[in-house]
């Protein structure tokens, strides 16, 4: 301790380090080891996820391959380890014998789809909603806190689960989509519907604080527009909550759309996505478990790593939380 | 019979299917063990769905709750002898003490109560109340999902609309009360129904709650259905979200009832139960004295059926069910299309799936099922011409190939090309559209038949409606090109099966044929059939109906199916009843 | 204080009638015809709008509404002729599947889901409060290690998979826990039979809740810590037991409570699969039922039931921290 | 031990995430019975720190500590740096007692202002729940709130601001402590509270014969209460001395700097203000030579050299009065007492 202390002090003698916020966060972010693991595993996920053509070409599996012949009568793999394989890496789907890798990685596509778009729809609405309300207050404020506190009163899980199969009725019949863009579309809808209050707040009451803080009062004096001061001073200072926040919610909403499939009322197939998968695995928890542990393992992965990364980043961005 | 409602795992007994056969226990073992049967102890059913449709007798048309409420709960006019093999399919008396006298040329039918029958109050059972209970079907509002027979025999006048003029007991007019009472009449106690027309099978309708005693005064309407009146040897004591508890029913008597034998003291069926719960208690033995009583899911076949241990536990039985998929003719008109659909269909592949013949069934050869044994025969259209050749070659009549004839379909597709371009090109390019119901299991079968149907350029996708199925696909306008259906006989005759599935009046039309160029003369012939009192020249009928169905791809039938049926080691006397399609519930007993 | 509970009152209840009226709204509009759905074998147009009658889909929908809504204070006649019946008030509709007036339904479900809410509670709020106590305070240490494992696989164990789980191993596998086949006994009747009924469905619920409470009374009782009264306790020479368990959990006790108000009153509508793995007949199962069967009425009252709990629990937070929090109270 | 506390070559260190922080280096301070002992300086000089340190409440996990803080209890003296937690708990508030700077979050919001007093007490004297009430209505009248008995069942954010200072001097005095440290007590108080604040703190010194370490970056706080006064930069003391040392002949730079800096009434109107220039430094990695010699004007006065390169000692003609500077000492004598006369005609 003593000499490490002596050798900071001889060196850079005299100088003031001045970093920005976001070099700090970015120090501490990256002294997280945790933190980094998981933002590698999330990142590569992602990769993953997205080039998922790629990545079942060059490994040279087909999500919608059939291995009839290699699945018994009780529809479980006919071979050892559930077919783990140099042809199938993390084995078959009972029933039909579907490769489970390249289904997990088609399936996220969907699964994270819904997980972003929701995020950033809930995000996009509870920004506007947030700063409006927190930066004119008064009358507009009042009504729009009114309608939020009114739209948490519903119980959203409740809704959707309710809402489901005749909404998607609807927008079929409405014709702006058919069978799972339907589904997608209602997901996204609802999901972000019940979901940006929670953000207006936090957002509503950054702002409120922001606002009253000297470099905002000083843009005011000097007569800049509110376009000006909305953009330019308080947005840039919304970014680390709302980043946070992001990176929480993401996981729950992944885990929102298997819930949903797994109560079949999300994504049908043929589609695949983590929930159906997970649905499927549950049948065949008894006798073939490897399945089941593949399927939710994934899952819980993906959510634990994207939770870490959050929990990372929020310790990053907020220096109180102090680890 | 009925639809058959598919529950996520066995497409679920819907509707009483008496079914005249020897066919039926392919490979069943049966504990019709010598011991003598014991009184006592609790029978308990394991049920995965939330409840059973109904407990109105008037309102019971699926197989398996009719079977279990006939035995325990409500007593019928006429009811299956529970005996294994053929005997059980013969009719004997039950409320009555005979199994209906026909006179007229059976259109008029008298039955006579036995005395000494009472309901569960006490209250002695009089030709008044079955008249009354006869009446409440009409009262469509309020009664519903019951069979619909008496409304079209029973000699009322009928509306333009082909509805009765008589609406039912709560609500009506003079003329249709004074309609009704002539088409059914008490004396003493005899009661009479006149018929509109000559019915040689009418008293299996009185195997039905249809034709049950009611009292008036303790008909609450609607929800009569919560807890019936018990006329049988137990009575419902509590009816929950999670049970139907059926405790005895101190005022039934043996002397009047020579049907039943009630060994438990309380029957149960636990509610709402994972299937993957269920089966591991069965498998786990955890509660002897339960039956797996929707049967053990796919996955865990092997363990039931593979193992010696439970040899004494199991039964694995054809189901009097006919499997297929109804085309749309008003959107699927061209015959070639329809052809080219079935014989690229991969039913190998799709019976593998769901179990291979071992568990899942045989090709179907149409809708009338092997079990109805005197209207069946291959058609020799469709399917293998020996319908238990499950083997995967081109069957040299029909051109029909299990993992599908891709040749012949891709001629057929050619043909279509130049005959009817315009369904064609909805084939190939817009894609045919498949109603179906989301089931876990029956969800994998879409990647199957994408792929199968791929083979010679059809595209095909779901409609996958979740609530409310059957009303869905029987509106027409609803209803997309093709609709997964399964039909089981009402009883033994195919009188319940051609006229439901392929004419205007029949009442589970999904194939939309009356436009079809050989609708007419189908139909005329259908009515030839219901006409012919010699069964045998009917029976002939029926099969040449079948034939013809085929020939015109009404439907594209797909398996003669398969159940299977678990139970505790506590479980005795446990045997298939051919006529209901299920277990003799009321002869089980529990060795304690 | 009287006044701001009145006037919180007044608007929760004015809440309450704009969420039935959302509610009532949204399910009318809806593109199916429930009374086709209800519709037998012989689906006749007559029979359709003769059910349709039945179910009162007949009339303009502020009439529906209104009939509704006058069924929970005068109750409400469904039927005609001799097959009248009345659902007494408060009524809140008739099942045409269950046969049951929906008030009845309710009050079978709604003991199973409060017992299932309030024991779930009990155990997640001992567990997370507790551990998250630990972890504030071995901060760093293994306690705190372990603690945040526990809330990271908590929060990531979807309930279907730890429900599942305890369902299959501990109760049929093992069979650590009997599985409970009479349905739901009151506690008064058999205490036994009660714990084997809930003790794995709480359990389930209470890892979810406790993961996250725990997380939450960490972070709640560092930020207490840092606070200057903290400070001063301490410089009053107060022993570090008595500064958390006293003045710390005294600060934290408000945002705690708060937020378990809000999860119980979530979990009356809101345990769903809890309930449907294992087979508790609560709200959460009876709605889902409700919706694969198309149950309009069952769906309607449940749901705006779920939504006037949660209000009905803000109102009742409210006051409660005005009661923990001396500085709102007196304003 | 004449003194009731006594710190010696206190070295405060503690990590952050740029490197480790010497926040004190080598502060040394005693107080003696009735005494008023001031540690002036800006923010981040290390003021706050040594005061906490002495209360031994600074943060015990990642701190590094060495020197000693001797606490002088009736016969027995204790080393708050190296004495174990549970001991130096049973001096906390009883020996030593401390003030904070903000009154208004320094009291728990949820518990009456009477049960708070009276728990200060009842640390001390486990069960004499009576008398904890009565010493607590006592202290409370003794500090000046009128109606005791009434606002002690009232809670804190009934208080103004001044109110809530003087319950927390009330509730540090509960135990008579021979050692009073006020970390900047009035600086969230308005002008005119301020001054019945320190009126307070000087009587009930008078009457208690308590040493006060008084902890403030006001001069004028310090002209007005303090005895003796020490003056912190950048954790180090770099002029110690008497208040009129301090005020008429300061001989750090750094102190000239304070003192220019400061507005006094009466002042010409056409006199500004000097800041000092620059900015205090960053504590990870201190200058080698004089922490102050980037923003010195008087480099040139000193040794080629040795402001940047040799870090200056502590010293002075009088024991009382030292302080740390490379410049000669008559040199700045002169000029800086002219300075001073300068910046205040």
């Amino acid at each position: 301790m003593v000499s490490k202390l002596k050798s900071a002090n001889a060196s850079a003698a005299g100088q003031i380090i001045s970093r920005s916020p976001r070099q700090i966060a970015w120090r501490r972010f990256r002294r997280n080891k945790v933190g980094m693991v998981s933002a590698g595993i999330s990142i590569v996920v992602l990769m993953l996820s997205l080039f998922a053509p790629v990545v079942c070409k060059i490994l040279g599996i087909n999500p919608d391959e059939l291995n009839l012949d290699l699945i018994d009568s009780s529809g479980i793999p006919t071979l050892p380890n559930g077919g783990i394989s140099r042809e199938h890496p993390l084995g078959l789907t009972p029933g039909i014998g579907r490769d489970l890798l390249a289904n997990l990685l088609y399936g996220s596509r969907i699964s994270f789809l819904v997980a972003f778009l929701t995020t950033g729809l809930a995000i996009f609405i509870g920004l506007i909603v947030g700063i409006v309300g927190g930066y004119f207050r008064g009358r507009i404020d009042d009504y729009l806190g009114r309608f939020t506190d009114f739209l948490l009163a519903f119980p959203a899980f409740f809704m959707i689960v309710a809402l489901s199969e005749p909404m998607v009725a609807r927008i079929q019949e409405t014709g702006i989509a058919q069978g799972n863009s339907a589904r997608v579309i209602f997901l996204i809808f609802f999901l972000s519907f019940f979901g940006w209050p929670g953000f207006s707040r936090l957002v509503r009451s950054q702002v409120l604080s922001l606002r009253e803080r000297d470099f905002v009062t000083a843009a005011q004096a000097m007569g800049a527009s509110r376009k000006r001061i909305i953009f330019k001073e308080l947005m840039p200072n919304l970014w680390a909550p709302v980043i946070v926040v992001v990176s929480l919610s993401l996981p729950g909403y992944l885990a929102a759309e298997a819930v949903f499939s797994f109560l079949g009322i999300g994504i049908q197939p043929p589609a695949t996505t983590w929930g159906i998968l997970l649905d499927n695995a549950r049948r065949f928890v008894t006798v073939y478990p490897n399945f089941f542990l593949i399927t939710a393992g994934s899952l819980v992965l993906v959510v634990l790593a994207f939770n870490l990364v959050g929990d990372a980043l929020r310790d990053a961005l907020d220096p109180r939380s102090e680890r | 019979m009925r639809k058959n409602a598919i529950s996520t795992r066995v497409l679920a007994a819907l509707s009483a299917g008496a079914l005249v056969s020897t066919v039926i226990t392919v490979g069943a073992t049966s504990t019709a063990n010598a011991a003598t049967p014991k009184a006592g102890g609790t029978l308990y059913f394991l049920e995965h769905t939330p409840r059973l449709d109904h407990y109105d007798p008037s309102r019971i048309y699926t197989g398996r709750d009719l079977a279990f409420m006939n035995s325990f709960h409500t007593r019928t006019l006429v009811a299956y002898n529970p005996v294994p093999g053929e005997k059980g399919t013969t009719l004997v008396p039950d409320l009555a003490t005979n199994t209906g006298v026909p006179s007229n040329e059976a259109k008029t039918w008298k039955f006579t109560l036995r005395p000494g029958s009472t309901f569960e109050d006490g209250k002695a059972i009089t030709c008044e109340d079955v008249k009354y209970g006869t009446s409440r079907v009409f009262a469509t509002d309020v009664i519903n999902d019951g069979p619909a027979y008496l409304q079209s025999w029973l000699d009322i006048p009928k509306n333009a609309d082909g509805t009765s003029t008589y609406t039912g007991p709560y609500k009506n007019t003079p003329a249709g009360v004074a309609a009704f009472n002539k088409a059914v009449t008490c004396k003493g106690s005899t009661i009479t129904f006149n018929l509109n027309k000559s019915i040689a099978d009418f008293n299996y309708l009185a195997t039905y709650g249809v034709i049950s005693p009611v009292q008036k005064k303790l008909d609450t309407g609607d929800k009569y259905d919560l807890n019936p009146q018990a006329t049988g040897p137990y009575k419902i004591v509590e009816n929950s979200a999670t049970q139907l508890r059926l405790v005895r029913n101190t005022k039934w008597k043996k002397s009047s009832d020579p049907v039943r034998t009630p060994y438990p003291d309380e029957v149960i069926i636990q509610f709402g139960l994972d299937e993957e719960v269920i089966d591991q208690i069965m498998l786990e033995d955890t509660i002897p004295n339960a039956v797996n009583f929707g049967g053990p899911l796919p996955t865990n076949r092997d363990k039931f059926f593979k193992d010696a241990k439970f040899a004494d536990r199991r039964m694995n039985n054809s189901d009097p069910y006919a499997r297929y998929l109804a085309f749309n003719l008003v959107k699927m008109p061209c015959l070639e299309i329809r052809q080219a659909m079935y014989y690229a269909r991969d039913a190998k592949a799709l019976l593998d799936y769901a179990g291979g013949p071992d568990y899942a069934g045989s090709y179907a050869t149409g809708v009338i099922s092997p079990l109805l044994a005197t209207d069946f025969e291959a058609t020799k259209v469709v399917g293998p011409s020996d319908y238990k050749n499950t083997a995967d070659v081109i069957d040299a009549t029909t051109g029909f190939k299990p993992s599908g004839n891709v040749a012949k379909a891709q001629a057929y597709m050619d043909a279509a090309k130049t005959k009817c371009p315009a369904d064609y090109k909805k084939a190939t390019e817009t894609g045919i559209v498949i109603d179906g119901r989301p089931s876990a299991s029956d969800n994998d079968t879409i990647p199957i038949n994408v792929a199968a149907y791929a083979r010679v350029g059809i595209k095909i996708s779901y409609n996958l409606i979740k609530s409310g199925y059957y009303p869905t696909v029987m509106d027409a306008t609803k209803q997309s090109d093709l609709s997964t259906s399964g039909w089981g006989a009402d009883w033994a005759n195919a009188s319940t099966v051609i006229p439901e599935l392929f004419t205007t009046a029949g009442g589970f039309n999904l194939s939309q044929n009356s436009k079809d160029p050989a609708y007419k003369a189908f139909e005329d012939k259908v009515n030839l059939a219901m006409k012919t009192t010699d069964r045998k020249k009917q029976a002939a009928l029926w099969k040449e109906l079948d034939k013809e169905a085929m020939k015109n791809f009404w439907v594209l039938p797909t398996l003669f199916g398969k159940a299977q049926e678990i139970w505790g080691s506590a479980v005795q006397n446990v045997f298939f009843w051919v006529p209901q399609g299920n277990l003799a519930y009321g002869k089980l007993w529990i060795n304690q | 204080m009287p006044r701001f509970i009145l006037r919180r009152a007044y608007f929760a209840t004015l809440t309450i009638l704009l969420v039935s009226i959302v509610v009532y709204g949204v399910f009318s509009i809806l593109p199916f015809d429930p009374a086709a759905l209800t519709c037998g074998q012989k689906c006749t147009p007559a029979i359709v709008e003769a059910n349709r009658v039945k179910l009162g889909f007949d009339k303009p929908l502020w009439q529906q509404y209104w009939l509704f809504l006058s069924g929970i204070f005068l109750g409400r006649t469904y039927g005609a002729g001799s097959a009248e019946f009345t659902c007494p008030a408060p009524s809140f509709g008739y099942s045409f599947n269950e046969n049951m007036c929906v008030t009845d339904m309710l009050a079978e479900a709604l003991p199973v889901t409060i017992n299932l809410a309030i024991g779930a509670f009990v155990i997640w709020i001992t567990v997370g409060v507790g551990l998250g106590l630990l972890a504030a305070k071995f901060r760093g240490r293994y306690p705190d290690t372990i603690s945040s494992v526990f809330v990271l696989l908590g929060t990531s164990l979807p309930t279907f998979v730890t429900g599942l789980f305890f369902l299959i191993y501990v109760t049929i596998k093992w069979k650590i826990v009997p599985l409970s086949l009479e349905g739901f006994t009151p506690i008064t009747e058999s205490p036994v039979k009660y714990l084997q009924y809930f003790i794995l469905p709480w359990l389930t619920l209470a890892i979810l809740y406790a993961a996250f409470y725990t997380r939450f009374t960490r972070a709640t009782v560092l930020e207490t810590l840092g606070e200057d009264y903290i400070r001063t306790a301490r410089a009053k020479g107060l022993s570090e037991r008595v500064v958390l368990l006293k003045h710390t959990m005294r600060a934290a006790l408000a945002p705690i409570t708060t937020s378990a108000g809000l999860d119980i009153a979530g979990l009356i509508g809101g345990a769903i699969i809890t309930e449907s793995i294992f087979n508790l007949a609560g709200l959460g199962r009876m709605t889902l039922q409700a919706v694969y069967e198309f149950d309009l009425s069952v769906v309607v009252a449940t749901t705006i039931l779920a939504a006037t709990v949660v209000i009905t629990m803000n109102l009742i937070v409210d006051i409660a921290y005005g009661y923990l929090d001396p500085r709102v109270r007196m304003k | 031990m004449k003194n009731l506390l006594e710190i010696k070559d206190l070295k405060v260190t503690f990590p952050t995430d740029d490197g480790f922080v010497q926040a004190v280096d080598g502060v040394s301070i005693s107080v003696a019975p009735g005494e008023t002992v001031a540690i002036v300086g800006e923010s981040g000089s290390g003021k706050t720190v040594t005061s906490l340190s002495v209360i031994g409440l600074h943060n015990r996990k990642v701190t590094q500590i060495t020197g000693s803080i001797l606490v002088k209890d009736k016969d027995e003296s204790l080393d708050i740096v190296s004495a174990p937690l549970d001991k130096i708990r049973s001096y906390r508030g009883r020996v030593v007692s401390m003030i904070f700077q903000d009154p208004m979050s320094s009291l728990h919001p949820y518990y009456k202002i009477g049960s708070q007093l009276a728990e200060a007490y009842l640390v001390h004297h486990p069960g004499k729940k009576e008398e904890a009430n009565k010493k607590a209505l006592e202290m409370l009248s003794l500090v000046g709130i009128p109606e005791p008995q009434v606002r002690a069942k009232e809670y804190p954010h009934q208080f103004s601001g001044g109110m809530r200072q003087r319950v927390m001097i009330a509730m540090a005095l509960m135990n008579d402590p021979a050692v009073l440290i006020a970390d900047e007590p009035t600086t969230a108080l308005d002008v005119t509270v301020q001054a019945q604040i320190l009126q307070l703190l000087k009587d009930l010194q008078k009457n208690l014969n308590m040493g006060i370490l008084l902890i403030t970056h006001d001069l004028g706080v310090v002209a007005q209460v303090a005895d003796r006064v020490h003056v912190m930069y950048a954790g180090r003391i770099v002029e110690q001395g008497n208040v009129d040392d301090i005020f008429y002949s300061p001989h750090a730079p750094y102190t000239l700097g304070l003192l220019k800096s400061v507005p006094r009434i009466g002042s010409r109107g056409s006199e500004r203000l000097k800041a000092i220039p620059g900015q205090p430094p960053s504590l990870i990695n201190l200058p080698i030579g004089c922490a102050f010699a980037p923003r010195c004007e008087y480099i040139s006065l000193a040794d080629e050299n040795s402001c940047e390169n040799l870090r200056p000692q502590l010293l002075g003609n009088s024991d009382s009065h030292k302080s740390r500077c490379h410049v000669p000492e008559e040199k700045r004598d002169k000029l800086f007492t002219a300075e001073i006369k300068g910046a205040r005609t």
